[in-house]
């Protein structure tokens, strides 16, 4: 007999790959399935859970924004063994895709706002999502600054994406690197994100921030935004736990009660406060 | 995904004969990953070689398999076409469909099925290699050669010959080592320092060899091209620049020891030379014998002091530490003589009028202390009978050493030959247990001993040296006679075993593998018997194997050879294949480092930031690795690979044969 | 409640009829020395002990390896194929009171949003007769849970020995319908409700509430207690595994070049590499911290989404743990209540 | 999985054997070579794997090419004294002849598993080599495939009562015997906490449901928390390892006989340091399992193990060591035919449920990450099916050959009661038997398997 299987995923094609750093690396996916190409649907910073067959399943969110129709696009950090499999393959092969899963950012609730994005290295993926969202709605969302920051300036994402956000009306995009990542061209900042961020002290005034980067960066982040004024309630980040089924079931991704897969990634910093610190 | 390319190759009849070859294309385009397939008459031919070179480029392959001859034949021929065509050399292998499937089966279908499943194995391989590139290992032009005797000697002199410096050490006061001890030399009979002595003298004036006379290697670091030598120079007490060698200090000095030299059968002076022709050659103090005793200090006498008119002499003398960088190392420390209590129930250090090998050689040599006269030592008297003994220690695996010493024969024959000429109305007695003379002109020099200098061979073992009224009681049996036969003798000379003289010390800084005996272990007992199983370290000479001058002369000059050809590189590129280790998940035991042959696994110490040492890992030193693989296999949580045949590699391959 | 009584020697009978309507009959039976729960067809196979049988009976719900689907590879094609589940009705026969309600617990797992397949699919073709407690075992404290030795969460049939027959009670329609598969061998019988049975429950001695912990065990998180309960865990997954309501999976593929399947197993969140991010962070990185996670997952955080414990009182995890470790003691130890 | 052929594709008409060679590069496969040089014809069921070296040829992948449907594995290099890495094929010897006990021992037919010696002349012998392997094979038939099933119902060991067993000597042993090394272990372990000689002791204490759990004693006023009875059966030395315990050095840990022996083997690895722990050695009279004594204490003469900082009680060996009754129970396993020894054993892995419990409380399985936890490639399937089971019980007993002490805490917490320490036992006599090693013993030695003799026993290699 067949069964309900939340396991089985669906083909998805690499039409493209974007290499962005040395050991990152940007995919293009259609669905192989024409129906699900139109039918799929999900939120700026739901994940999935992307199959390489024969090796296993890693999650990254889903960096493109569900108002480009037609694909999805996943950016990936050579990391273990799925993500070693992953960078093998090239523009053709299949590979599997399950999901949307977890909750995504609160689209809504940010509609009208001013919004402050932060985001560090790989952390700029579901950001990426986010920013575009906004963009392709640009007449829902306040004034959009981003701040992206990574390692050295060779660590940087998206360097094409950045430069047309930022001469899109209404955006400011400020990137930086860690001192000792900057080059003699380099006319951005030089600093680490939480420095950069005091520096820049912006003013709650009712903004929304989103916070999305390494464990270490969004906790210091997080303090400069407390110092700054901003109310935990308006500071959502993404966590990103080490997961399994997606669906909340095989137990691997919970914060005390609460699992990052079904309950998450999504979280305001005011959330986590409440969390015991198991991440 | 992977984009491999198949080459398959008829070998003209050789291999389509027997195995379906456009079939075998066919099938092995199917294989996922494999972009591109096909087959030709003479892969190895230009046209066939142009076809991969093609493909590669037009195809953007990241793997060729070629299914062909033998790997032993053609893999380096189609890694050099990949090169050409911009591909890793590394990312190519071959399929053996010849030698182990079309030649050795009939049957077309099981054959083209092996050939098949044989591709397959190494399609799947070749998609897991990675891109490799042959480590640079940057050499010293500077060849350290440990040992001044004639094996030393002969090696420095020729790498110092063919241009490049030397650093030779020596731990005597002088260079010569035993040879310099010997009388005549079999089976022509030169006199040893005649045919030494202008050697020695080149080495001393040669502008590439640095001479360290009386020093000792303390430390070897590093792996071959670049190892660090630290050697200990001892105080001589003496400055070798003042020193003119005149000799005025001994016969001023008031203390006498016996000379080691002459194997203590004459005195030397506390401050002395080793022999006149020394190099170089100067004096020396030895602190031990100086009436000032061990640390000369405080001075109660200063004999030698105004005796010497250079005033040469310094009694604040203090070692000196000196450091050098070499790309390669030649051990040639020689021999000793084997001291066992076999040798001893033979009467040796009981009757002074037993001597073994090298003491009747300084009996018999002119610069002896005898000045070449052969006098017992306990009477001074010409003695009338003297019975040789062979074998002693040789050859008996229960009281001595099991090996043949090579050498006793001849020098025993040679010492009976001077002995008679030096006292023409002499008996002389050699019991032997076979002869062995298989050298040039060797048999010929026995056949003239036994047959024209009326010396008595008795086949047999001697068991017993008993001294009764003033003669050497020599027992034994004649093995061919079966008969028991005692001999009285003046004199008894002892055909000692010899064993290495690799003292354990420096066989530990060298991380050199020497045998019980003392010998080094050579890579090859056949093939690579001058180096040794650490990269860049040479044997010569006795310090291998026991052997004659003429060998060790060989053995020298081979090891300066192939120590000439390592460091006339710049740079050594090493086959890429090595060993690695992931220290993540490195939990230290080293099992690896204990079954690692070349000592190519070292410790490597894991701290955290604040300099908490976290753990203690292996590390693989990629210039010392042979990637045979061992350690890969002793490693329990598998925190080991080798590059090329690596887990992964395995592990598909192994799925692609059985399927 | 129904309530009907069925002769001992009958239980072959039943069972065979059972059988000759379709069903599988899980019992716990020995083999080699081990017991646990086995299809059986000869009554006298059954092997049942006071307490709970060691190994649970959630692999037959929840199988300690599940094939999730296959797959092969063709040229540059792959081919995904669904795994069909062929699943019988079943009836798992003498569970222990805590092993039913173990299974509602899973249920509240695997049932809810998004249901699990595989789970349901076994879940809906079993039915449960519970075998009541007439006494303990040394490592029982299902008291302490809120459960009893007659409790009937769960069940849908519940057995009540006495004597030569069983008394049985109809819980569920699902349980009524075992006994209409051969009523002749049911004859109505009278019996005192569950919690009125002659249960060893009065005698039990661990029954402490650990009902009620969660806010307090969730206040220690930080506390250097955990250190001190935690440091002998080996980290082995006996625990995990005989616990009949852990259900931690992995999901992991096996493959060769060709063809592969992707799988669930269980796992264990005493593992070390069961929170280890490929990036090499582990939010807990030592023993202490995993068994931490372990107590709060039963006691706090599952009360939190689920409004009960995650623990049954079984004791299985304490009995059989390699150092003797005992939940039920550790917890009252953590919160305040046990010195030992 | 499904490349694995199932037995009725493979017993169809047709069915050829299938042996795969594993050979190294430099004698065999150019034996090989030479072969075909000359056109010897020999048989096409041979698949040639190409390695480096014998050396390098771990039984791994003999295990892997049995489990993807291999009918047969040949080994083959260089005779000893020709390898060209010196000594690849020495070290190989050893741990072939301890795979192979260990195949035997489970019950695989011995024609399925050879090594062989082919210097690269040897053209001939490789032919014959081959030609004799496959006929073997074609006799036996398809191996069991796929790897990992039974063939038929598996014979009991059940024979315990009727095996002559040896009177239990440990009969006379009285509670008297604990309680005496109880007192002075307070006693010692006060002082060693008063004077700062340790940071803490590890010892046993009363457990809440088993008789006997490990305990910390940090401070000196607890040290009467401590008990020595017949119930402290854990072999405590298994946490010196353990990172929770790093804070705690230098530490106290109180080691039976037995127990003692395993601090031998974390020497000789280099898993702990001499100055990080204090062995507090209790005389031990015995300890029981399940009501009974322990089988390793059956025949333990010793009181007190090879390392001992501290003793507690007497030092006098025992007097009354009897014999192991798992000896009886080995031979009476390897006087089954192999078809009934490998459904024993296939029986016994299927209960396996990989809860790893055997690795956990080993004090030789240190290795974090351990094998079963590698992915790249995965050496071992992680799911608890037949394969995967082999797989890992397989390899835990290789990997502590020659380094097993016997404790056999693994079989003690075996919640599916697997007989690992049968398996143990036989390579421990094996190990014993072939290089005259006694793990536990001396830390200055190395282990048997990362060294050779020049003269080891051959007599397995063709």
């Amino acid at each position: 007999m067949k069964v309900r299987n939340d396991y089985l995923p669906d083909l998805v094609r690499i039409v493209a790959m974007t290499d962005e750093t040395v050991d990152l690396r940007t995919l293009r996916l259609v669905f192989e399935d024409p129906s699900l190409r139109d039918r799929f649907s999900f939120l700026p910073g739901q994940f999935g859970q992307y199959s390489v067959f024969g090796v296993g399943e890693a999650v990254f969110t889903i960096a493109s924004s569900p108002t480009r129709k037609g694909y999805i696009e996943c950016s990936f950090k050579l990391m273990g063994k799925v993500t070693t499999a992953l960078r093998d393959l090239e523009v053709g092969d299949l590979i599997g895709f399950r999901g949307p899963y977890g909750n995504g950012f609160p689209v809504e609730t940010l509609k009208g706002r001013d919004l402050l994005i932060i985001g560090g290295g790989v952390g700029m993926a579901p950001l990426k999502s986010l920013i575009e969202f906004c963009l392709d709605n640009r007449r829902d969302f306040g004034e959009v600054t981003i701040l992206n920051g990574a390692r050295t300036v060779a660590d940087l994402l998206y360097k094409k994406e950045m430069e047309e956000w930022g001469q899109q009306e209404g955006v400011r995009v400020i990137q930086t690197v860690d001192p000792g990542g900057e080059t003699p061209e380099w006319r951005g900042k030089v600093g680490l994100i939480p420095n950069v961020l005091n520096e820049l002290a912006p003013k709650p005034d009712g903004k929304f921030v989103v916070v999305c980067g390494p464990p270490i960066m969004i906790k210091f982040s997080l303090q400069v935004l407390d110092r700054l004024g901003f109310s935990p309630d308006r500071v959502i980040t993404t966590m990103e736990n080490k997961m399994k089924c997606g669906l909340g079931k095989c137990g691997r991704c919970n914060i005390g009660p609460v699992y990052v897969c079904k309950d998450g990634p999504v979280f305001t910093a005011a959330d986590l406060a409440r969390l015991p610190r198991d991440y | 995904m992977a984009r491999i390319g198949v080459f398959v190759c008829h070998c003209g009849e050789n291999i389509a004969r027997t195995v379906r070859v456009k079939e075998l294309a066919q099938k092995a385009a199917q294989i996922p990953g494999v972009v591109h397939s096909e087959d030709y008459i003479y892969m190895c031919s230009e046209p066939g070689q142009k076809k991969v070179r093609d493909a590669i480029q037009q195809k953007k392959l990241t793997g060729v398999v070629v299914a062909a001859c033998s790997p032993q034949l053609h893999e380096l021929t189609f890694r050099k076409a990949c090169q050409e065509a911009g591909l890793n050399p590394y990312l190519c292998e071959m399929a053996n469909i010849r030698e182990q499937c079309s030649w050795v089966h009939t049957d077309r279908e099981k054959a083209t099925q092996k050939a098949y499943e044989h591709l397959r194995y190494i399609v799947e391989k070749v998609r897991r290699n990675r891109p490799l590139r042959p480590i640079p290992v940057p050499i010293t032009p500077r060849v350290l050669v440990i040992g001044g005797g004639i094996a030393g000697i002969q090696a420095a002199l020729d790498i110092a010959d063919g241009g490049v410096p030397v650093t030779l050490v020596e731990r005597q006061p002088s260079i010569g080592g035993n040879m310099a001890r010997l009388s005549e030399t079999f089976p022509t009979l030169d006199c040893a320092q005649c045919i030494l002595t202008p050697k020695m003298v080149s080495v001393r004036q040669h502008p590439n060899i640095e001479l360290l006379t009386y020093s000792e290697v303390e430390d070897v670091k590093g792996f071959v091209g670049n190892f660090q030598v630290t050697i200990k120079k001892k105080p001589r007490y003496v400055d070798e620049d003042l020193c003119t060698g005149c000799g005025d200090c001994a016969p001023a000095c008031p203390s006498a020891v016996p000379n080691e030299f002459d194997r203590n059968l004459s005195w030397r002076k506390a401050i002395y030379i080793p022999f006149p022709q020394a190099v170089p050659p100067v004096y020396t103090l030895d602190p031990q014998a100086c009436l000032n005793g061990p640390k000369l200090f405080p001075l109660a006498c200063e004999r030698c002091y105004q005796a010497c008119g250079p005033k040469a002499i310094n009694f604040n003398d203090r070692p000196k530490i000196i450091e050098r960088k070499v790309g390669a190392i030649i051990v040639a420390t020689g021999y000793e003589l084997l001291n066992a209590d076999y040798v001893k129930e033979l009467g040796y250090g009981l009757y002074p009028d037993v001597m073994d090998g090298l003491e009747f050689e300084r009996l018999l040599s002119a610069s002896g202390p005898t000045g070449g006269e052969v006098v017992r030592p306990s009477d001074h008297k010409v003695p009338k009978t003297v019975v040789f003994i062979q074998c002693v220690g040789s050859r008996n695996p229960a009281n001595g050493v099991p090996y043949c010493s090579r050498i006793c024969c001849m020098y025993t024959a040679k010492h009976a030959l001077l002995y008679k000429h030096k006292v023409p109305e002499g008996k002389a007695f050699i019991f032997y247990m076979d002869i062995r003379a298989g050298g040039k002109g060797y048999e010929e020099f026995i056949q003239r001993v036994m047959e024209q200098e009326r010396i008595t061979y008795i086949r047999g073992a001697v068991s017993k040296v008993y001294g009764l009224n003033g003669k050497l009681m020599v027992q034994g049996v004649d093995t061919l006679s079966g008969q028991r036969l005692e001999v009285a003798a003046d004199l008894v000379v002892l055909a000692t075993a010899m064993v290495g003289a690799n003292s354990s010390d420096l066989v530990q800084k060298l991380r050199l593998a020497v045998d019980r005996y003392g010998f080094g272990q050579e890579a090859h007992p056949k093939l690579r018997p001058v180096e040794t199983l650490s990269a860049g370290i040479f044997l010569a000479g006795v310090a291998q194997a026991p052997k004659d001058i003429p060998d060790t002369v060989a053995q020298a000059s081979a090891a300066a050879g192939k120590a000439l050809a390592l460091v006339a590189q710049k740079t050594l590129e090493r086959e890429p294949t090595v060993a690695s280790v992931n220290e993540f998940t490195c939990v230290g035991c080293f099992e690896c480092q204990k079954v690692c042959p070349y000592g190519a696994i070292e410790r490597k110490e894991i701290r955290d930031r604040a300099g908490n040492l976290l753990k203690v890992v292996s590390t693989v030193n990629t210039g010392v690795c042979n990637g045979c693989g061992a350690c890969v296999v002793a490693c329990r949580n598998k925190s080991m690979d080798l590059a090329g045949f690596s887990e992964e590699q395995i592990f598909a391959s192994l799925a692609a044969v059985t399927v | 409640m129904k309530i009907w009584t069925l002769q001992k020697k009958r239980v072959g009978d039943w069972m065979a009829a059972l059988r000759a309507a379709g069903k599988e009959v899980l019992a716990p039976c020995e083999a080699d020395g081990l017991l646990r729960f086995r299809p059986i067809d000869d009554p006298s196979a059954i092997a049942v002990r006071p307490g709970p049988c060691p190994f649970p009976f959630k692999e037959w719900l929840f199988p300690p390896h599940q094939v999730l689907f296959s797959y092969q590879f063709e040229g540059g094609k792959v081919n995904l194929r669904e795994e069909e589940v062929l699943v019988n009705d079943q009836v798992g026969l003498f569970l222990r009171p805590c092993d039913a309600a173990a299974i509602k617990i899973l249920d509240t797992v695997f049932l809810s949003d998004p249901p699990d397949g595989f789970y349901q699919l076994r879940r809906s073709h079993l039915t449960i007769v519970t075998l009541g407690c007439r006494q303990a075992v040394p490592s029982c404290f299902c008291p302490a849970v809120g459960l009893s030795p007659t409790s009937l969460e769960g069940s849908d049939l519940f057995l009540w020995e006495e004597d030569d027959r069983f008394l049985v009670y109809g819980v569920s329609e699902k349980g009524d319908r075992l006994v209409q598969v051969s009523p002749d061998l049911f004859e109505p019988g009278e019996g005192p409700e569950p919690d009125q049975l002659p249960s060893p429950l009065p005698f039990m001695e661990r029954k402490e509430p650990l009902t009620n912990v969660g806010q307090k065990l969730q206040g220690l998180f930080e506390s250097d207690l955990w250190q001190e309960v935690g440091r002998t865990c080996l980290g082995c997954g006996i625990c995990a595994y005989l616990c009949p309501t852990c259900h931690c999976f992995d999901i992991v593929d096996e493959s060769d070049a060709y063809s592969g399947i992707r799988c669930r197993n269980w796992d264990c969140c005493a593992f070390p590499l069961f929170t280890l991010h490929a990036s090499g962070h582990n939010p807990r990185p030592d023993q202490p911290s995993r068994y931490r996670q372990r107590v709060l997952h039963k006691f706090a955080y599952f009360l939190q989404t689920f409004q009960q414990n995650m623990c049954v009182g079984c004791g299985r995890c304490s009995l059989f743990c390699p150092v003797g470790m005992d939940i039920y003691q550790i917890v009252l130890q953590l919160t305040g209540r046990c010195l030992v | 999985m499904a490349a694995v052929r199932t037995d009725s594709e493979r017993t169809e008409k047709g069915w050829e054997p299938k042996l795969i060679a594993f050979v190294c590069n430099w004698c065999t496969y150019a034996g090989a070579d030479a072969a075909g040089t000359r056109r010897m014809l020999y048989s096409p069921c041979v698949r040639i794997i190409r390695f480096p070296c014998t050396g390098r040829i771990d039984p791994h992948f003999i295990v892997r090419a049995f489990e993807q449907g291999a009918d047969g594995v040949l080994v083959s290099g260089c005779h000893p004294g020709d390898c060209h890495y010196v000594s690849g094929n020495l070290l190989a010897r050893r741990r072939f002849a301890i795979f192979k006990a260990l195949m035997d021992f489970l019950g695989l037919e011995p024609e399925r598993l050879s090594f062989s010696w082919v210097s690269a002349t040897e053209a001939g012998k490789w032919v014959e080599v081959v030609n004799s392997r496959v006929e073997a094979l074609r006799k036996l038939g398809p191996a069991r495939v796929p790897w990992g099933t039974l063939s038929g119902p598996p014979p009991s060991l059940n024979g315990r009562s009727v095996a002559p067993m040896p009177q239990e000597p440990l009969s006379q042993v009285k509670p008297d015997d604990y309680q005496a090394v109880e007192s002075q272990l307070r006693q010692l372990a006060e002082g060693l906490l008063a004077t700062g000689q340790v940071k803490a002791v590890l010892g046993y204490g009363k457990g809440s449901l088993q008789q006997a759990t490990p305990i910390v004693i940090t401070n000196a006023t607890e040290a009467n928390q401590l008990i020595f009875n017949e119930h402290c059966v854990q072999n405590l030395t298994v946490y010196l390892t353990s990172p929770s315990f790093r804070s705690l050095r230098p530490l106290g840990v109180v080691v039976k006989a037995c127990d003692s022996k395993s601090l031998v083997g974390l020497l000789q690895e280099d898993q702990v340091k001499r100055e990080d722990f204090r062995a507090i050695a209790v005389s031990c009279p015995g300890v029981k399992v399940n009501g009974r004594w322990a089988d390793k204490c059956l025949s333990c003469d010793q009181r007190i193990g090879p390392i001992a900082d501290h003793i507690v009680g007497s030092s006098e060996p025992k007097s009354t060591a009897g014999a192991d009754p798992r000896d009886w129970e080995i031979q009476t396993i390897e006087k089954w035919a192999p078809a009934e020894r490998w459904n024993f054993w296939m029986n016994q892995f299927s209960r396996c449920i990989r809860c790893y419990a055997c690795r956990a409380v080993c004090p030789l399985c240190y290795c974090q990450p351990c094998i079963a936890d590698k992915n790249r490639p995965q050496w071992i399937p992680t799911s608890p099916h037949l394969k995967g089971n082999v797989s890992w019980n397989l390899f835990r007993a290789l990997h502590l050959a020659g380094r097993c002490i016997g404790c056999d805490e693994c079989t003690r917490v075996c919640p599916v009661g697997i007989r690992l320490d049968l398996i143990n036992r036989r390579l421990s006599l094996e190990v014993a038997k072939r290089f005259g090693y006694e793990p536990g013993k001396d830390p200055s030695v190395p282990p048997p398997l990362a060294t050779y003799r020049p003269n080891d026993p051959g007599e397995f290699i063709l």
